[in-house]
């Protein structure tokens, strides 16, 4: 951790969490995956460039966007497709989906589809951590819809007060469903900016140029395990399909074709490709390792048993530990 | 017969409404975008304007405040939540302050607010998008509580919920939204507290809410052939209950089972159950059966959702144990329209 | 006898369980505080720290993350609300996110946390200090919800939902805190989903909550010389609901009063009675009858208060309408101890 | 308005609420006022000289502890003490209580006990002043605890990002009950500087000079009645009483004698006096007008009838307007 962004690695993982998510929208219309899915094509920076520098203790949180950090962060691929299956070998044993992704061995703790509802159990985690002295630290993924929740200030509030070790991560793609920021957040403020209500630290980065989130995020995370307190990110970027769902949207007309079009020009993939990480014949064999992962993983998942219905009640009260 | 289904419904009666009287507004996140609430403020916002039908950060706890506050110039706001479940994040505006807001100030202020919240069901809505919370809602004194389960009376109630000057919360099931019915087309009012007896019976009484008035249709229609008449009384409304209505039918038939589309323990069919037995003792032959949700959070995965979710054939049983049906006779269930029972037609292809 | 009230029996259960069990922590603004929640908390950080008992900002929503993100670490939090009507700011964390906790995680994850809600009473507590929501945690899958009426099990309960690996809803009626009982010095637990038979009698069952147990007692006692025995069940838990107790009580006495301290209305009164009636329909001579507020907010006034809120003599009417006994044989109400009947007891002079 | 201050004016208005709040706290201990209070003794100034500055129509709102910014905008006296004694002639007719106090007449929307709980009520008010087009402002008071609060965060964001006509003004007496700021919120930051996560206007200013908060409360009314959206004003002040009740509560131990004292010595109204405003005779007269006003008021309210108990089922729903 710390040091330049290993760009070749960074690479490799964005391009796992696209194709990945290329197989799932291709697959979701087959309609065995009946889980909502709200895809990140388009947003594979940020998960890829935090998660790189996170240790495995270091707990990581996200919301219903969530196969990114779920991906980037050592998440089991298996257990996450079977989870859209709605098997048994999920890994929320198919009572969550898509929107409650967990893999604890990964430290990756939970996602959560209600605004902002992974936001303060982040907070506690990263509270826990203290008092264990465990220096692990908490990070979490949110959207800039997110941030008009109560519970992210009082999240904020509290981790500042106490100078917790978390990261707050909001990825910025401009649009909350189909409203665009205006009228739901002030004009001309950056939502990095927030973060001065609580004299927390922040900065804001360019989300699509993972070079660019991998430096923000050294600095902010270098900060956060010096126990110098939370640390407020921003990055801007964008997300190429529909809210929820495998198909683009364009034609809702809520984003101009010109905006989507730069944006797609923005590609965080692309961009590494352009710089020329990695090499194409490196790339192919990379390609090639992805894409058996990923049939294989959709093998298992879709031969996997479904929970057995006499199960229903299982897991609501837990027996005693 | 003007053939609307139940989505049309509510876009025609806020039409109506926004267009009857400038003082109501709607708002919520999405609101007026390009999908419009599945359909039902579709085009409100091109013609009524984005004052009136008002986009919302999400910020569920404040927006409601801002729609109390907005009665003070005598607004009439309707808020819409997409889910139930997002309403629970707005608890303490709607129960701290709206629902006590006429009372704790001595009757000089008044909350004239709807609120539209729709229950989530299928596939794999899950644990966060399907409660079904009514009787929370019921159990706090000051709001009305209505679940229509036509598309008239989803109309009809919305513009008597939009003219009440209580809070009132429309709880409306997403299954229903694409279910078609009779639907005037001038402005019309529901009466609130109303219920209705849906199918007329002398065997036992199923009194049900919101979808499960679809499920209690269907069984009432699967028993006739084997000379069972069973009464499907539509509640309609939960605040104010139609005790009425609801003790007369049991009254005639003897036996009740009630269906909820909630969970059942501590939820509204309890009420339901204890108000026919405290008012209708005499003549129930037996103990009123509930009919719901069991005492787990809702499974994402169809394997779970498919036997979580009761259905006509759990009215079908809990009537023939009533009656005295041998189970055996029932009739089969019709097989599922796909691979599950988790989308509400064969037309419905994936995510909300 | 060690008589210890009920504040000091859950102060004392606190203060053992931290001793106990080094993953147990308490929090909530004002918790270490100088008069440490009405003497529930007071010198427990002295003894155990800051951090073991632990003050909050009035963040209830956000608080409720913080505990639940510490129980990844193993600890065990108490949420400690002064008024239950403060945890309605937090509904979103308690039941989209702690209850479903383990569920929604197919097992992977466990929120053994307590919630200590109060609920205020009298001395014009008003619209916004005296909820009692039991019913809404009842409601909702994955909480246990207990309702201790005496020192004893306040301990005792409280140690035991410590001790649970679901989240427990523990509601403490206010008027309860003064009332004093044998308390046993030892850590113990007594079970949640028992309920208890307080007084044994033939001709009525009470099934009550909380501090209507105290009102049903008073009741029993005063029905005593007119030769009718009523049997005091204090439900104590409502979930588990201990449905074999209640129902074993109706079928000797073949009547059942439900008296709650909450709103009749979808209140956890309709479930006690709806069970009571599905398991011993046969035993019931007449339906139940429910006792609690009536479905209005909690005026402020002592002048409407005291009409508002149901006391024995309410029990003892309920009682003698079952068992046929003239009302008008029944004794006088003692008077109030003050100019209202607003607080619990003569010691009791003003603001909480 | 606008303006150098009109301290005599200022004067009069914080003696009459002093007095009072003496007249009530001093009665309290009969135990006929049957409902929670929460004095504003020692923070009379931002009341007065904020009040001072509106117009009738403009609106306010408070929480818990209330009575100086109700009587501050001209709510009705004998309505407040009725509503203590719990009486059908109290403003709100005994259902609420002084944690419920309301003067439509004078603008005094509403107070209410939990916390934040009217804020985003008072921005809701703002939003329909911009529609109706009425001019009017809201100004919402609330203590430092409040902020701590979701609805405080949601509500100035959407205040902003509308700008609305609305005055936020937080009145930070250091304590929340009885917990101090350090571990609540964090260190070395002013809650004025809150506005800046909205991109918002904002002061701070001493809470107990009535000309201070005057003067920052005229450059907050004009900003916000210019159209130029909401603003927060931080005014620090101090509770001389304990928490909620007639009584101080110096021997709890949670505030230093050293610190009550500093305070007590930093008395709004003793500050005016040394001024020299007013004159002792024109006090004197003064003196006694408020002394004539309050006892006929508490006479008044004593001699009122009680809610009859069969209209304990009045004002659940409203009949049809
Ligand atoms: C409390 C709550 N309110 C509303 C929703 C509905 N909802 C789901 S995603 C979403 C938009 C979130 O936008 P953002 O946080 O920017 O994330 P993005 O989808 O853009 O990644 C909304 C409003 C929800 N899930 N939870
Ligand atoms: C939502 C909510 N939580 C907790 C309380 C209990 N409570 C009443 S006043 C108060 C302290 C408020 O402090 P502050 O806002 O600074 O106002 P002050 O009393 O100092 O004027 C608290 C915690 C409440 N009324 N509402
Ligand atoms: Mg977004
Ligand atoms: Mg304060």
């Amino acid at each position: 951790m710390g040091g330049p962004a290993p760009l070749p690695d960074l690479f490799a993982s964005m391009l796992r969490i696209r194709r990945i998510e290329e197989a799932i929208a291709k697959r979701y219309p087959e309609g065995e995956m009946r889980c909502p899915v709200h895809f990140c094509i388009g947003q594979e920076a940020v998960p890829a460039a935090i998660c790189a520098q996170l240790a495995r203790t270091d707990r990581v949180f996200s919301g219903h966007r969530s196969h990114g950090h779920y991906l980037a962060k050592g998440g089991d691929l298996r257990a996450m497709l079977a989870e859209l299956y709605g098997r048994e070998t999920g890994c929320a044993r198919g009572r969550g989906g898509s929107q409650h992704l967990i893999d604890l061995e990964a430290g990756f703790v939970a996602s959560a589809p209600i605004l902002a509802g992974t936001i303060p159990i982040a907070v506690g985690a990263a509270l826990s951590a203290t008092w264990r002295k465990s220096g692990s630290v908490s990070v979490v993924f949110f959207g800039d819809g997110a941030t008009e929740e109560g519970a992210f200030h009082e999240s904020m509030n509290f981790a500042a007060a106490r100078r917790l070790p978390v990261l707050f991560v909001c990825e910025n793609n401009a649009y909350s469903v189909h409203s665009a920021m205006e009228g739901r957040q002030p004009a001309g403020r950056r939502i990095a900016d927030m973060a001065k209500a609580y004299a927390m630290a922040s900065a804001h980065a360019d989300g699509n140029d993972a070079a660019a989130v991998w430096n923000a995020g050294a600095i902010a995370l270098d900060h956060v395990r010096k126990g110098n307190g939370p640390y407020l990110l921003e990055f801007d970027t964008y997300r190429w399909l529909e809210h929820c769902g495998p198909n683009p949207d364009d034609a809702l007309g809520y984003r101009t074709p010109a905006e989507i079009d730069a944006w797609r020009r923005r590609c965080p993939i692309e961009k590494l490709r352009r710089d020329s990480v990695p090499g194409a014949a490196e790339e192919r064999a990379l390609e090639a390792r992805i894409a058996a992962e990923i049939d294989a993983a959709f093998a298992a998942a879709r031969a996997a048993p479904f929970p057995d219905p006499r199960d229903l009640g299982a897991f609501v009260h837990p027996a005693r530990s | 017969m003007r053939l609307r289904s139940f989505a049309e419904a509510i876009r025609e009666g806020l039409e109506q409404a926004l267009a009857d009287d400038p003082r109501v507004c709607v708002m919520g996140p999405g609101v007026p975008g390009p999908t419009g609430i599945f359909g039902t403020t579709r085009g409100l916002a091109e013609r009524f304007g984005p004052e009136r039908v008002m986009d919302m950060p999400s910020s569920e706890q404040a927006m409601t405040g801002f729609a109390l506050g907005a009665t003070l110039d005598g607004y009439r706001p309707v808020i819409v939540h997409m889910r139930v479940d997002f309403a629970v994040l707005a608890m303490d505006q709607m129960v701290n302050q709206v629902a006590k807001w006429h009372f704790m100030y001595g009757g000089r202020l008044r909350a004239p607010m709807v609120f539209r919240l729709i229950v989530g069901r299928g596939w794999g809505q899950g644990p966060q998008h399907s409660q079904s919370l009514q009787a929370w809602f019921a159990h706090v004194p000051g709001f009305k509580v209505a679940m229509p389960a036509s598309p008239r009376d989803a109309k009809g109630m919305l513009v008597a919920a939009i003219r009440d000057d209580s809070p009132v919360v429309l709880v409306e099931h997403r299954w229903l939204y694409g279910i078609t019915g009779d639907v005037p087309e001038e402005l019309y009012e529901t009466k609130l507290g109303e219920a209705r007896v849906a199918r007329p019976g002398r065997h036992a009484t199923v009194a049900a809410t919101s979808h499960m008035v679809i499920e209690a249709l269907r069984a009432a229609e699967r028993l006739a052939p084997l000379g069972i008449e069973v009464e499907v009384v539509d509640m309609r409304s939960l605040v104010p209950l139609d005790a009425d209505t609801l003790c007369a039918s049991v009254a005639r038939t003897g036996h009740l089972v009630v269906a909820d589309t909630g969970t059942i323990a501590f939820g509204a069919g309890a009420e339901i159950a204890a108000v026919a037995t405290e008012r209708a003792f005499a003549h129930l032959k037996k103990a009123p059966v509930r009919i719901g949700l069991p005492h787990f959070p809702s499974p994402t995965t169809p394997a779970l959702a498919d036997a979580f979710y009761p259905r006509a054939v759990d009215i079908e049983r809990a009537v023939a144990g009533l009656v005295g049906l041998d189970p055996a006779r029932l009739p089969v269930e019709e097989p599922p329209h796909g691979p599950w029972r988790d989308t509400p037609d064969p037309s419905f292809k994936g995510p909300y």
